[in-house]
């Protein structure tokens, strides 16, 4: 993380503040942050978003690829989610330094889409046991500024939202073999299905509260968080608890429902914003043609 | 050289420039050795006693580092494993409490494999140290022994061909390979590595073999050396 | 995609395959008729559980722990000078863990270099471990924490974590509480299968069709006598109030080893007794 | 709860008004806990406080360096203005990945401290008894000799002997008879004995 | 007070004990440790073994899995042995790729497998060309307390004895594998090589099965691995103090004979009813 410094009177002050529902930034303890998300900015991917949550700030690329499916599920694509950590960001993320951030990131992602419904691998599939598409979500984090799980998720959807997978042929060939063939025109994709796809909350314990969104500043005075995937409909799809400290098991409960209408929330504007990108791509895109 | 049992009877007689060795062959290193025996030759360039980090200094002596690099790509553990042997009989013979807090660095590179790979690499290693002006308690001697199966022979036992320094092919025909490494001074076994089903008769036949071709190479030793020395004073 | 060889261990086939994926392996529902398990336990019943203290000699503290086939050995050292002095905190100790899977514990053959799985695991069992250590006792110092998996049938996570927290226990570390952890399997809104083994853990792969769209794990550490959960993990798709009624579920059932963990190490401190008391 | 039973961490050993915490264990909510496994021991208070509770720890725990506490070293490193060592023993638990500590000049001796010189104090691999002064920083802990019972306990001399002390500045080696200086710990009187040499000069600390 | 003496002067400790011919464990310097092996802990392997000398513990899990054979040998299994000292196992070791010493002791199980012709690498053929087993052999010492080599190759040798491999064959139509589980042959193991190890205190006492402490107090380890048949199979010694001819000759007769013992061993486990035995 941004190496932020704080005196032990500077952290009671912010545990204070909390303890009254009054953040340094002026927030209330369930408050986000500004979000600003924006699609299709890489143009050699298949899918891209740029995405700043107060001064974090990352950049998604979906890339999909053809693969062999794994031979304990043939008829499934795969979905392999890659996180980079910018030095930019953070001089210790040089050489080595933000390996363990990057894996951290990723397997949580990878916990929240690893089941049936966050995403229908099965549309992934092509040919059983031989062919599928491999969708690789590579996240670069350009600037830290506290709450870069939900950053990153939120990023990552809106990605796969406006990731396009190549309507794709399969004819069959001599002796039982199978063929594919790739569509000529590039913009003959198939638009991945994001409905349920989760996005993460991240509730910190500061105090005896709990905050959404925390800043790096409330980050280093939380040291307990519980950060959980949630779907459009509210149910979880995988959880964590992060940070050194210990909770109350009385607290849980709050704490997951707080997480579960925070993101419900969440995926209501966002679906919003999509929406309006779409038909804003699609506006662009004809007037190209006229 | 490959004699017969029993009877040490020479079949063939070693080709004079079996051994060849140029010594200080590297300007920059402290001390070098361009070293072959027969077709296998090796490259050994000495540095030290030089600095070492103050975490890893030892008080009391000096360390020994070998970095054994293979003729192409990076180290793998066959490397490391040869590197081992090196190590150890570098460790005992040079005299490591006169340095202390510092260490030697030894990078002993292959330049072409053909057989008897371990003894020449100690065999160059001894000569490098020597030409560096490291002090040592003695000088180790390697060689190498091969034991193949006679395959004309129909006889039962004592018929095993004994290969001294053997080439890349005779060690693939050989049923073991043993190498020795002997003190200059005592004549004690400093190191020591075989491989292959042997009998302890066999076994005891390989070391006594071993032990008398030692002195052909310290005299090559004392040669290249004397022959040094002979041209640091004309020059 | 070839890996870079490594060169540091023998060169191995790119690619090989557990022979037992070809053959057909007929799939068992996770409860029978009788509402009995695979290997004949209730859905509520755990594995029987064996744990030792003091297996490894060398280390300052260790613990091997064995719930049926899984298996796991964690070993402790320290404290001792810190390693790397960017980590250095005057007022506070640190604690490493690694947990690692030995290459014969899966079905698959596992690789030696650590993926990012392993990453996150050893990151749960720092997180889960850490709130138990009082670690303003130890200024300057490091503690490391090392648990290799010997055989995995399922829970692996709440056996490092226990196997863990004893092995602190051995090595005299100071500790708010021995931390016990339990895990479960939630196949349906009213289904929680304690304690699964590998064959019943949850993974997309292996999935039934069901309507139910409950289906998940959720494991828990708990320091069950100070009453605060330090881990709480959960995967898989689930509805809020069954989540909930799993972590109390998951807390019960941590409560329960902590008795047996209790009883264990009690015992075995008696034996050290005894042992002294006789040698004098 | 009985006297000499056994807990182990995180049990409830009593109200923090009833007993005041001692070693092994830790309050919490104005409770007394066990922080380590091992017998509880109740200690009485003859001045009227509350009688002490403490944990005795079964396990051979390994203690770490404190704040006045003893400490037994071995020197590395000297220069003119400090000693360093790294401290291998303490309170009789011996550490493998040894902390590092440093001897400032003036933390040698306890009298004439600006007469005194390094070199004529210690010489690497000498075995030397001191007390913790602070944690010093990130890497050593400062350590101090100050004290006549403090100071070199083991040294060797050229070929490998044991030396004797001889005065509170002298050590001799029995062989070769040589004579250097040391800042020596005084021997104690109990753990004297004349024949054997190196393992008397080494039984100095237990007392200390 | 005698600890801080082992820790401080170990050379000197050991002396004292040695003065009395007896070591600081109560054994005598030829005595080997109680060594015990149990045969088949890890279900999930096809093969396991875990073996104790004293405290020194080892596992060997052998997975066998199928591949495709390399081109130059493709009539032959592959056999990948190797040796892990994780950072669990001893202060010594860090966590990270494999250490030096980890290597060298891979590349001796390697050289070993290779010498004693333990299995034959054309018995692991399926289709040549095509399909092959491969048998990796992994080795993790659990607690570092000296000998590791030699438990090391009694795990080994153990843990491949103990494998069956189900009946394959090659679908000719798919080109897939087809596995009949119930179908299993035990492996043919060749030969049972025993390892021992010994040290040399100041060049004149032979001190046979040292712990790590000893280990670290003498210079270099001379293992001797023979077989049953008392034929030498490897001898290693890497540098350390010279020994004479007659110390060598020694220590290959006591390896023979701790051979002998060994054997009892494999033959006791090898009796598939009883699965732990000691010596």
């Amino acid at each position: 993380m941004a190496k932020v410094m704080l005196g032990e009177s500077e952290k009671w002050f912010i545990i204070h503040g909390i303890q009254d529902d009054m953040r340094n930034d002026g927030r209330s303890c369930e408050d986000y942050r500004h979000i600003e998300v924006e699609t299709g900015v890489v143009s050699n991917t298949h899918g891209s978003s740029r995405l700043r949550l107060g001064s974090s700030e990352l950049l998604v690329g979906v890339k999909v690829e053809l693969g062999s499916p794994d031979p304990k599920a043939p008829n499934e694509g795969l979905i392999h989610f890659h996180v980079d950590c910018s030095p930019n960001a953070d001089p210790s993320f040089q050489g080595r330094g933000g390996e363990d951030l990057s894996a951290n990131i990723s397997c949580i992602l990878t916990r929240i889409y690893c089941n049936k419904s966050s995403i229908d691998l099965n549309t992934l599939g092509i040919i059983p046991h031989k062919q599928c598409w491999v969708v690789h979500v590579d996240v670069l984090i350009l600037e830290c500024g506290g709450n870069l799980l939900d950053a990153v998720s939120i990023a990552v959807k809106a990605a796969l939202h406006n990731t396009g997978v190549p309507n794709i042929q399969v004819t069959d060939g001599d002796e039982g073999t199978q063929e594919i063939s790739l569509p000529d025109d590039p913009n003959d994709v198939k638009f991945i299905n994001t409905v349920n796809a989760p996005v993460l909350v991240t509730i910190s314990k500061v105090g005896s509260r709990h905050v959404v969104d925390a800043s790096s500043e409330e980050e280093l005075c939380c040291n307990a968080s519980l950060v959980m995937g949630v779907t459009k409909r509210g149910r979880t799809t995988g959880m964590r608890k992060m940070g050194g400290g210990s909770l109350d098991p009385e607290s849980i409960p709050e704490m997951i429902e707080t997480g579960k209408n925070i993101g419900r929330q969440l995926h209501i504007s966002l679906d919003k914003l999509l929406k309006t990108e779409q038909g804003m791509a699609e506006d662009i895109e004809k007037a190209g043609y006229l | 050289m490959i004699m017969k049992d029993d009877m040490h009877e020479v079949v063939e007689q070693p080709p004079t420039s079996k051994f060849q060795c140029e010594m200080n062959a590297l300007k920059n290193a402290d001390g070098s050795a361009f070293y072959s025996q027969g077709e296998t030759s090796v490259m050994v360039a000495v540095y030290g006693p030089g600095d070492l980090k103050e975490t890893k200094q030892e008080i009391d002596k000096a360390l020994v580092e070998v970095d054994f690099r293979p003729k192409l790509g990076s180290p793998t553990v066959n490397e490391k494993y040869l590197e081992r042997f090196v190590q150890g009989v570098c460790e005992n013979a040079i005299m490591l409490a006169l340095h202390p807090r510092t260490a030697f660095a030894i990078i002993v590179q292959i330049m072409q494999d053909q057989g008897s790979l371990l003894s020449c690499a100690i065999n160059a290693v001894c000569v490098a140290l020597q030409d560096a002006g490291v002090s040592m308690k003695h000088l180790p001697v390697a060689v190498t022994v091969a034991l193949r199966k006679e395959s004309e022979s129909e006889l039962e036992d004592a018929t095993d061909v004994l290969i001294i320094n053997p080439t890349i092919k005779e060690e693939s025909e050989s049923f073991s390979i043993l190498t020795f490494v002997f003190d200059s001074v005592n004549k004690n076994l400093l190191c020591m590595h075989s491989q292959g089903p042997l009998l302890p008769k066999q076994h005891e036949r390989c070391l006594k073999a071993a032990k008398e071709a030692t002195e052909e190479v310290l005299k090559f030793f004392r040669d290249s050396v004397t022959q040094k020395v002979a041209a640091g004073l004309e020059l | 995609m070839t890996m870079p060889t490594d060169s540091r261990r023998l060169p191995a086939p790119d690619i090989s395959y557990n022979a037992k994926l070809f053959t057909e392996i007929e799939k068992l529902s996770l409860l029978d008729d009788e509402e009995k398990r695979a290997d004949g336990r209730y859905v509520t019943q755990p594995r029987d559980v064996f744990l030792q203290c003091g297996v490894i000699t060398q280390a300052k503290g260790s613990a091997y722990f064995e719930m049926n086939k899984t298996k796991v050995i964690c070993s402790v050292y320290g404290p001792k000078d810190i390693e790397m002095r960017e980590e250095f905190q005057i007022n506070k100790g640190k604690l490493k863990c690694e947990l690692k899977y030995a290459p014969y514990s899966s079905p698959k053959h596992g690789d030696h270099i650590p993926g990012a799985s392993d990453v996150e695991k050893s990151d749960i069992l720092l997180e889960a471990i850490s709130s138990g250590v009082c670690l303003q006792r130890y200024p300057k110092s490091q503690i490391d924490v090392y648990v290799i998996v010997l055989e995995d049938d399922g829970s692996v996570m709440p056996a490092a974590i226990t196997a863990a927290s004893v092995a602190l226990v051995d090595a005299g570390i100071e500790m708010y509480d021995v931390i016990t952890a339990s895990s479960i399997r939630i196949a349906g809104q009213d289904t929680f299968i304690i304690d699964p083994t590998s064959s019943e853990e949850f993974s997309p792969l292996n999935l039934e069709k069901s309507n139910d769209l409950n289906q998940g794990m959720v494991m828990v550490a708990l320091l069950p006598s100070i009453n605060q959960v330090s881990s709480v993990v959960s995967s898989g798709h689930l509805e809020c109030n069954v989540l909930q009624e799993a972590i109390r579920s998951c807390r019960y059932s941590a409560q329960n080893l902590h008795s047996i963990v209790r009883k264990c190490l009690v015992n075995s401190l008696k034996k050290i007794l005894k042992q002294r008391n006789t040698a004098k | 709860m009985e006297e000499n039973s056994i807990c182990i961490p995180g049990e409830r050993l009593g109200s923090s008004e009833q007993y005041q915490p001692g070693k092994g264990t830790y309050v919490r909510h104005g409770f007394v806990f066990a922080s380590i496994a091992g017998s509880i021991k109740k200690e009485s208070d003859k001045s009227g406080n509350l009688p002490l509770i403490h944990v005795q720890s079964i396990h051979t725990k390994q203690h770490i360096p404190q704040i006045g506490g003893i400490v037994i070293c071995k020197m590395t490193q000297l220069t003119s203005a400090f000693a360093k060592c790294k401290i291998i023993s303490v309170q009789g638990s011996n550490h493998t990945a040894a902390f590092r500590g440093i001897i400032r000049k003036e933390d040698v001796r306890a009298t004439n401290r600006d007469k005194v010189e390094i070199y004529k104090s210690f010489r690497p691999g000498d075995i030397v008894v001191a007390r913790v002064l602070s944690l010093g920083d990130a890497l050593c802990y400062l350590l101090s000799t100050a004290e006549n019972e403090l100071g070199v306990v083991v040294a060797l001399s050229e070929n490998g002997t044991a030396m004797i002390p001889l005065a509170h500045d002298q050590m001799q080696c029995p062989i070769t008879l040589l004579k250097q200086f040391r800042k020596v710990a005084r021997p104690q009187s109990k753990h004297i004995s004349f024949p054997e040499n190196s393992k008397s000069a080494l039984t100095n600390e237990s007392t200390v | 007070m005698e600890d801080i003496f082992k820790h401080i002067q170990p050379v000197e400790y050991y002396k004292s004990f040695l003065k009395e011919n007896i070591r600081p464990d109560t054994r005598t310097l030829q005595q080997i440790r109680k060594t015990t092996l149990n045969v088949g802990p890890i279900t999930t392997a096809d093969g396991s073994a875990l073996v104790k000398i004293g405290n020194t513990m080892v596992m060997c899990g052998v997975k066998a899995e199928l591949t495709q054979p390399t081109a130059e040998e493709p009539k032959k299994g592959i056999i990948v042995p190797n040796l892990d000292l994780p950072a669990l196992c001893s202060s010594k070791f860090k966590p990270g790729p494999p250490n030096t010493q980890a290597q060298v002791g891979t590349k001796f199980l390697d050289n070993l497998i290779k010498i004693a012709n333990l299995v034959n690498s054309e018995d692991l053929c399926i289709v040549p060309d095509k399909l092959v087993w491969v048998l990796y052999c992994d080795v993790t010492c659990l607690n570092y307390d000296g000998c590791v080599i030699d438990a090391a190759v009694v795990a080994l040798v153990a843990a491949l004895r103990s494998v069956s491999l189900p009946s394959v064959t090659l679908n000719e139509e798919t080109d897939t594998p087809v596995t009949n589980i119930n179908e299993k042959t035990p492996l043919t193991i060749n030969c049972l090589p025993v390892a021992s190890s010994f040290s040399f205190f100041e060049s004149e006492h032979i001190i046979t099965d040292p712990t790590l402490s000893e280990e670290d107090i003498t210079s270099g380890c001379l293992t001797v691995v023979s077989d049953e048949h008392e034929n030498l199979l490897l001898v290693d010694r890497p540098g350390g103090v010279s020994i004479t001819e007659d110390q060598l000759e020694i220590c290959i007769q006591r390896s023979f004979k701790r051979t002998k013992e060994v054997h009892k061993l494999y033959k006791a486990v090898h009796k598939p009813s009883e699965s732990n035995d000691q010596t």
